[in-house]
């Protein structure tokens, strides 16, 4: 994974010195959260100190998670042993709904409401309209937290392909890949290429299973890589500029980029079954109709140590490379317990929780710095994508309102007929 | 004792619950009413509009999503009321073990939906359990879950609603008075021609209730078609949810709702007329 | 034309015994009444003629014709229920020409003989209007037309007149007495009141507990009782017990049965002032055409019904001489 | 006598046969089926073509007993539940009597309005009146949940009273007003007694449509008010979809349920509840 972010950091030429910043708003002149300790102040070695004070005197943090998969890690592990090393701090945990919390934090913001919750793990594609409306906190957490000066930049500051700059801090790193089951199909003969996918396809009618990508970002995932494969280099070019606005998205949607994409996925529809979700797909290689399959790396991971997918399943990523994300933490504007929060998500992202996480659910981490090959046990990494594939192929996401175009364009194009 | 005039003791009667679902029904819908036309939207700028009606039939996928919204509510009802009909009939015979059948049936009203699908999906989607067993034995099952034509979401739709179509449409049947039944009978009606002539048409105000409720059910479902349904198209009610809470696009969200409400609405009219003759012949409701 | 034979007809609900086993003919074109308490078995006995119920035993034939295999449509029987059972949903003609209909009678002959029925009953008018809209009365009689418009071979009537009030009861009952009369169809008719039953019937079934008591014509039932049952269920009457030596106990004079009960019927017992008499009037009720004594002789208590037109109103207490218009009426098997 | 087809099968064991085997498959098979998903052992899981899991295991039922949330959610739903009942039976009362017994102006325009709330799917009206419970303070909070599943249950309640109530002949009211008691005594020793069985089984429908409501829950309460069809969504509806852990949720919810229901079933008149609901 350290190849891949080395791939990113090229990209967008980012390099981090490991220097004291001043701590400042993100794209504006001042905070806007209310916080008692002066944040400008906050330095990586004075961080703790500073900050553990007012946070005993928060003396807690309500904490949202998004995902269903990552409970039995929080709540079992992260959280005691962040209550363990700050006595007098609890976290209350909640499993909720992503997209349904951002619009509870606006309604909250919009009503004058101060926020319900004060760390949130939160999806990345709800990133733009979260910090369009103005709910996270605009704090630099991509250099202000001590215990992960190694992040990878770009993951820091671009979520979903859109560019906040900062503010959600990558918790995981994730990544689309093909699944397929060794019970039923030999890695030799799982396709490598979008064209093989075809010949596979024509050849095994039914057998290949594609998440929708209105329905899930395997698909989604899936569909951005067809079009890196695909579309000109200009065009990929201009999809991966996350400085375009929506509807100069949705006009890039429009022309012939997507054209030879469209074909290729109207040819392919009659051969393969499309899914609804993530999970649809997983049940369906489950249940041996499926035997390749568009997948979450993380998510066939968890699946197979829950015995919900079987131990024969692997993932690899097409030649052409396939995108990969992540999901990120934020602390949102209005707080009440900023300094209990701060003192949280540094938690979150330290060696500690980092090495906890992987080697529970196999998720990769946006730490450039770390070093996981030995919080892996083999049985383990054989159900992650092989290191050197990764290596090679793992791509950043296009930028979030092409890909959301591209979506549109995909059910009307293809879904629809 | 002073006494208010009658008017007077009824309103306040009335009140509570009245002045209740005008607070907490009637208000949130005649915001989402303006809301549709870009009025005190969340998200909005405060002018009137009809971007978002234009928005929603402009727009081929959710145009589709409204008739599928409406073929949802249809189907399964109708599937639902073929077999509601002969079970409240049967359940109107007497037979051994008649008392728990009576319980056991209407198990299926205090199953949540959500749960129905889970079901339905573990025995019927391609490879499941019913496939497992059926296969061996040379039967192939067509695509149940996920297909064109919802089956699925029917199943599950009418494992739900059977119980409670039987339970009004057996109570409508039940409260037909068993001479009337009986005279048809002496008058020459095969148990077929008196349950055809005279059983249905005494009980079709509780049939059509039983339809209208059920017809309105699958009209907003959410989980049920969202996890079993085809890919494409979406129910009004799966668009409403996505352009709520990942696409904060509420005005959008308040003209679908108008629209599925309006649909509603038009359905119970019909309802009106249908019954309407049944009304006042029957049970003299003039009021 | 239709004449009605039950054999060793049985039912039971469980151990409870609806109808003992009976034999029971009725003739063609006789009206027959079955009269007896609630839960005597009458209506049981009328719906198994109907096919609505199933005995448990016994063979039931209509003009030979053995019925058992026969459902209710079947049977061609009119049934006439309590209740009316009109049918809410259609107007009176569509009730009344139910049965043409499924009889598959064509549309115009059944449309002439629904409006022949409702003339017979005077209903006309009303043909298109619905159950909800009728009087009880006329609802009865949209009933009965309902039923006599099939042309069946035997009417059955469970308690037609009911629900009606007295006055409107008498005049029906007149009015029904004359149609069976004019239409010559068997009739069963079943009732609790023993007044409807003598004016109407040729013949009287009193029934008790799922049995036959007693038979015969109304002015013999009435007259001549033969059971305890019978006699105090048609009128009133009094029981008197015979002492040893064949004797009332009021009248040495009249000769009884050697130890039995007699059935005294009020009206037959003539009260006259007697300074001397043995009895004494407890109370006295005046009924308009009569009056009705209570009068106590030698400790037992009876009633006497003099006619009201004439003589004088006898005040409570005075005493009187009792003698009886007719014999006394002997009972059989009362203890 | 022979059998007969008729008013009266002599032989009723044919349905018995016949409901036995429908309710063995519509009802028995899910049931088995969750049963086993509940059973299934993670450490070999349960995939094609296997009939039976491999191997069970009781991993998923030890983790719903460690879980707090679980049993927390159960009492939470429950409260809930008997909250909304004894509300709705409180405002629905004076309602359904207005209904049942008195003449009034605009009677079916009122019997419209109650009943309006059963017409419009329940989504239009959480996402609406979420707006209003942030100006009140109830977004998100206990009584929130309880006032907007209120709404959906008041139209059954006051359905199935005003026609127990309309079946009160008005004599009995006369009668214990010529005694003497006024509005209060009459509701309190006549009205309600008698309309117990409409009681019983409006409660019922609302007791059980509260205890397996999602929509409005889920919108106007979720996260902090976590009823069990909420906490089920996020194995099931949601992101992902965990079937043994959906399984075990399932029964955890469904037996309350059942019991509660079995007890009401034995005073719950049918006829009662299609009364109510029998015509709108």
């Amino acid at each position: 994974m350290s190849c891949k972010t080395a791939i990113v950091s090229g990209l967008i030429a980012l390099s981090v010195p490991f220097a004291v910043h001043a701590v400042e708003p993100v794209g504006a002149d001042a905070f806007n959260v209310v916080s008692p300790v002066d944040l400008a102040t906050l330095t990586p070695e004075n961080f703790e100190v500073t900050l553990l004070p007012a946070a005993l005197e928060d003396g807690k943090v309500v904490f949202y998670d998004f995902t269903e998969s990552f409970t039995p890690l929080f709540a079992e592990n992260l959280i005691p042993a962040f209550q363990a090393k700050y006595p007098g701090i609890t976290i209350e945990y909640f499993s909720v709904d992503g997209e349904k919390s951002i619009q509870q934090l606006m309604a909250a913001k919009d009503a004058g409401s101060p926020s319900p919750v004060d760390v949130f793990f939160m999806p990345n594609g709800q990133a733009r309209v979260a910090n369009e409306a103005g709910i996270i906190a605009n704090l630099p957490l991509n250099t202000m937290l001590p215990a992960a000066p190694d992040l990878d930049q770009m993951a820091a500051t671009v979520s979903r392909g859109y560019t906040h700059g900062g503010v959600v801090v990558p918790f995981h790193r994730n990544q689309t890949a093909i699944g397929y089951d060794t019970r039923t199909v030999s890695a030799e003969q799982v396709p490598e290429t979008f064209e093989e996918i075809m010949t596979f396809a024509t050849a095994n009618p039914g057998t290949f299973a594609m998440t929708s990508p209105a329905g899930g970002g395997s698909g989604g995932g899936f569909l951005e890589s067809a079009i890196l494969a695909m579309a000109t280099p200009d065009c990929v070019a201009q999809a991966q500029d996350f400085s375009l606005t929506k509807e100069q998205a949705v006009e890039w949607a429009k022309g012939d980029c997507l054209d030879p994409v469209m074909a290729y996925f109207t040819a392919l529809k009659p051969l393969i079954e499309i899914t609804k979700g993530n999970t649809d797909t997983l049940t369906l290689i489950a249940n041996g109709v499926a035997t390749v399959g568009t997948v979450w790396e993380d998510q066939a991971f968890d699946f197979v140590g829950r015995g919900l997918l079987p131990p024969s399943m692997r993932v690899t990523l097409l030649e052409t490379g396939q995108v990969g994300d992540g999901d990120g933490i934020m602390i949102p504007a209005g707080s009440q317990n900023v300094a209990a929060a701060l003192l949280f998500v540094n938690f979150l992202l330290s060696d500690e929780a980092q090495v906890m996480k992987v080697s529970l659910n196999g998720s990769r981490t946006a730490r450039t710095g770390l070093d996981l090959a030995g919080a892996l046990k083999a049985d383990m990494a054989n159900r992650l994508v092989p290191t050197a594939i990764h290596a090679e192929r793992a791509r950043p996401r296009i930028a979030g309102v092409v890909s959301s175009a591209a979506t549109d364009r995909f059910v009307v194009d293809v879904l629809q007929q | 004792m002073r006494r208010l005039p009658q008017g007077v003791v009824a309103a306040l009667l009335v009140l509570p619950s009245g002045g209740y679902l005008a607070l907490f029904f009637g208000l949130p819908l005649l915001l989402a009413f303006l809301g549709s036309f870009g009025l005190y939207a969340r998200g909005g700028d405060g002018g009137f509009t009809l971007r978002h009606y234009a928005d929603l039939f402009g727009t081929q996928a959710y145009r589709d999503g409204l008739v599928f919204s409406t073929y949802l509510a249809i189907v399964p009802t109708l599937v639902s009321l073929a077999i509601s009909l002969p079970l409240a009939m049967g359940l109107a015979q007497t037979f051994p073990g008649r008392k728990l059948f009576n319980a056991l049936y209407k198990v299926p009203l205090v199953v949540p939906g959500i749960v129905a699908a889970f079901i339905v999906m573990t025995l019927f989607d391609r490879g499941g359990l019913a496939a497992r067993l059926l296969t061996p034995i040379g039967i192939d099952l067509p695509k149940i879950v996920r297909d064109d034509w919802a089956v699925g979401v029917i199943i599950a739709t009418a494992w739900k609603a059977v119980p409670f179509m039987t339970l009004i449409i057996g109570g409508s049947l039940g409260a037909i008075q068993k001479d009337i039944i009986l005279a048809a009978r002496t008058l020459g009606a095969t148990p077929l021609t008196a349950f055809w002539r005279i059983q249905i048409p005494l009980a079709l105000p509780g049939i059509t209730a039983a339809f209208l409720l059920t017809f309105i059910g699958g009209m907003g479902a959410f989980a049920v078609p969202n996890l079993l349904g085809p890919v494409y198209p979406l129910p009004l009610s799966v668009h409403m949810y996505v352009n709520a809470f990942e696409r904060n696009n509420w005005g959008l969200v308040a003209a679908m709702g108008t629209m599925l409400s309006l649909i509603s609405v038009l359905v119970l009219l019909a309802y009106y007329r249908t019954t309407r003759s049944l009304r006042t012949a029957y049970g003299g409701e003039v009021r | 034309m239709s004449q009605i034979t039950l054999t060793g007809i049985a039912k039971a609900y469980g151990t409870s015994v609806a109808i003992a086993p009976m034999d029971l003919t009725v003739a063609d074109g006789e009206f027959l009444t079955l009269l007896g308490p609630s839960g005597c078995g009458k209506t049981t006995l009328m719906r198994m003629i109907a096919g609505i119920t199933l005995p448990d035993q016994g063979a039931i034939r209509i003009n030979g014709r053995d019925m058992a295999a026969l459902p209710p449509e079947k049977r061609n029987v009119g049934l006439v229920f309590q209740s009316y059972a009109l049918f809410p949903h259609m107007t009176v003609a569509a009730n009344v020409g139910f049965g043409l209909k499924m009889r598959g009678i064509a549309r115009d002959a059944a449309a002439e003989r629904v409006r022949a029925a409702l003339a017979l009953v005077d209903l006309e008018p009303l043909a298109a209007r619905y159950p909800r809209e009728l009087s009880g009365g006329q609802q009865q009689r949209v009933a009965l037309a309902r039923a006599i418009v099939i042309e069946p071979d035997v009417l059955l009537l469970d308690e037609p007149l009911s629900n009606l009030d007295a006055k409107l009861r008498e005049h029906l009952r007149e009015d029904l007495r004359n149609l069976q009369q004019r239409l010559r169809v068997t009739a069963i008719y079943v009732t609790h009141d023993q007044a409807e039953a003598m004016a109407l019937a040729d013949r009287i079934i009193v029934m008790d507990k799922g049995r036959i008591v007693e038979e015969g014509a109304p002015v013999d039932l009435y007259r001549a009782p033969q059971t305890r049952f019978a006699a105090e269920f048609l009128g009133q009457t009094n029981v008197v017990a015979v002492t040893a030596a064949g004797l009332l106990p009021w009248n040495t004079g009249v000769a009884g049965p050697a130890d039995g009960m007699v059935s005294i019927r009020p009206e037959d017992i003539a009260v006259t002032p007697a300074l001397d008499g043995a009895g004494r009037v407890l109370s006295l009720t005046f009924l308009g055409p009569a009056v009705e004594y209570r009068i106590d002789i030698g400790g037992t208590v009876l009633r006497a019904r003099d006619s009201g037109t004439g003589t004088a109103i006898l005040p409570q207490g005075t005493q009187v001489d009792l003698t009886l218009r007719v014999p006394p009426h002997p009972l059989q098997g009362v203890a | 006598m022979t059998a007969r087809s008729g008013l009266h099968p002599s032989d009723g064991r044919w349905i018995t046969v016949g409901l036995g085997a429908s309710l063995l498959i519509a009802l028995g098979l899910p049931l088995i089926v969750a049963l086993l998903w509940s059973f299934m052992d993670p450490a070999t899981g349960w995939f094609a073509p296997d009939i039976l899991p491999p191997s069970y295991a009781l991993d998923h039922w030890e983790w719903a007993a460690r879980n707090g949330d679980i049993a927390q959610a159960l009492l939470l739903s429950v409260g809930i539940g008997l909250a909304v009942t004894a509300l709705t039976a409180l405002l629905a009362l004076p309602t359904a009597y207005a209904l049942a017994k008195l003449p009034f102006a605009m009677k079916r325009a009122v019997e419209l309005f109650i009943l309006a709330p059963l017409i419009v799917p329940g989504i239009i009206v959480a996402v609406g009146i979420g707006t209003i419970f942030f100006r009140l303070d109830l977004a998100f909070s206990i009584p929130g949940v309880i006032l907007v599943q209120t709404v959906g249950t008041l139209p059954f309640m006051i359905r199935v009273l005003a026609a127990t109530i309309e079946a009160i002949p008005n004599d009995l009211i006369n009668a214990a007003r010529s005694l003497g008691a006024g509005p209060a005594a009459v509701a309190r020793h006549i009205l309600i007694p008698l309309a117990w069985p409409g009681f019983v089984a409006g409660g019922l429908l609302t007791f059980i449509s509260s205890f397996e409501e999602f929509e409005k829950t889920f919108i106007i309460g979720s996260p902090f008010v976590q009823t069990l069809p909420v906490i089920l969504w996020g194995y099931l509806g949601g992101r992902v979809m965990v079937f043994p852990t959906a399984a075990v949720v399932t029964f955890i919810l469904l037996v309350p349920m059942l019991i509660v229901f079995f007890l009401a079933e034995r005073v719950l008149r049918d006829d009662v509840m299609a009364a109510g609901m029998g015509k709108l």
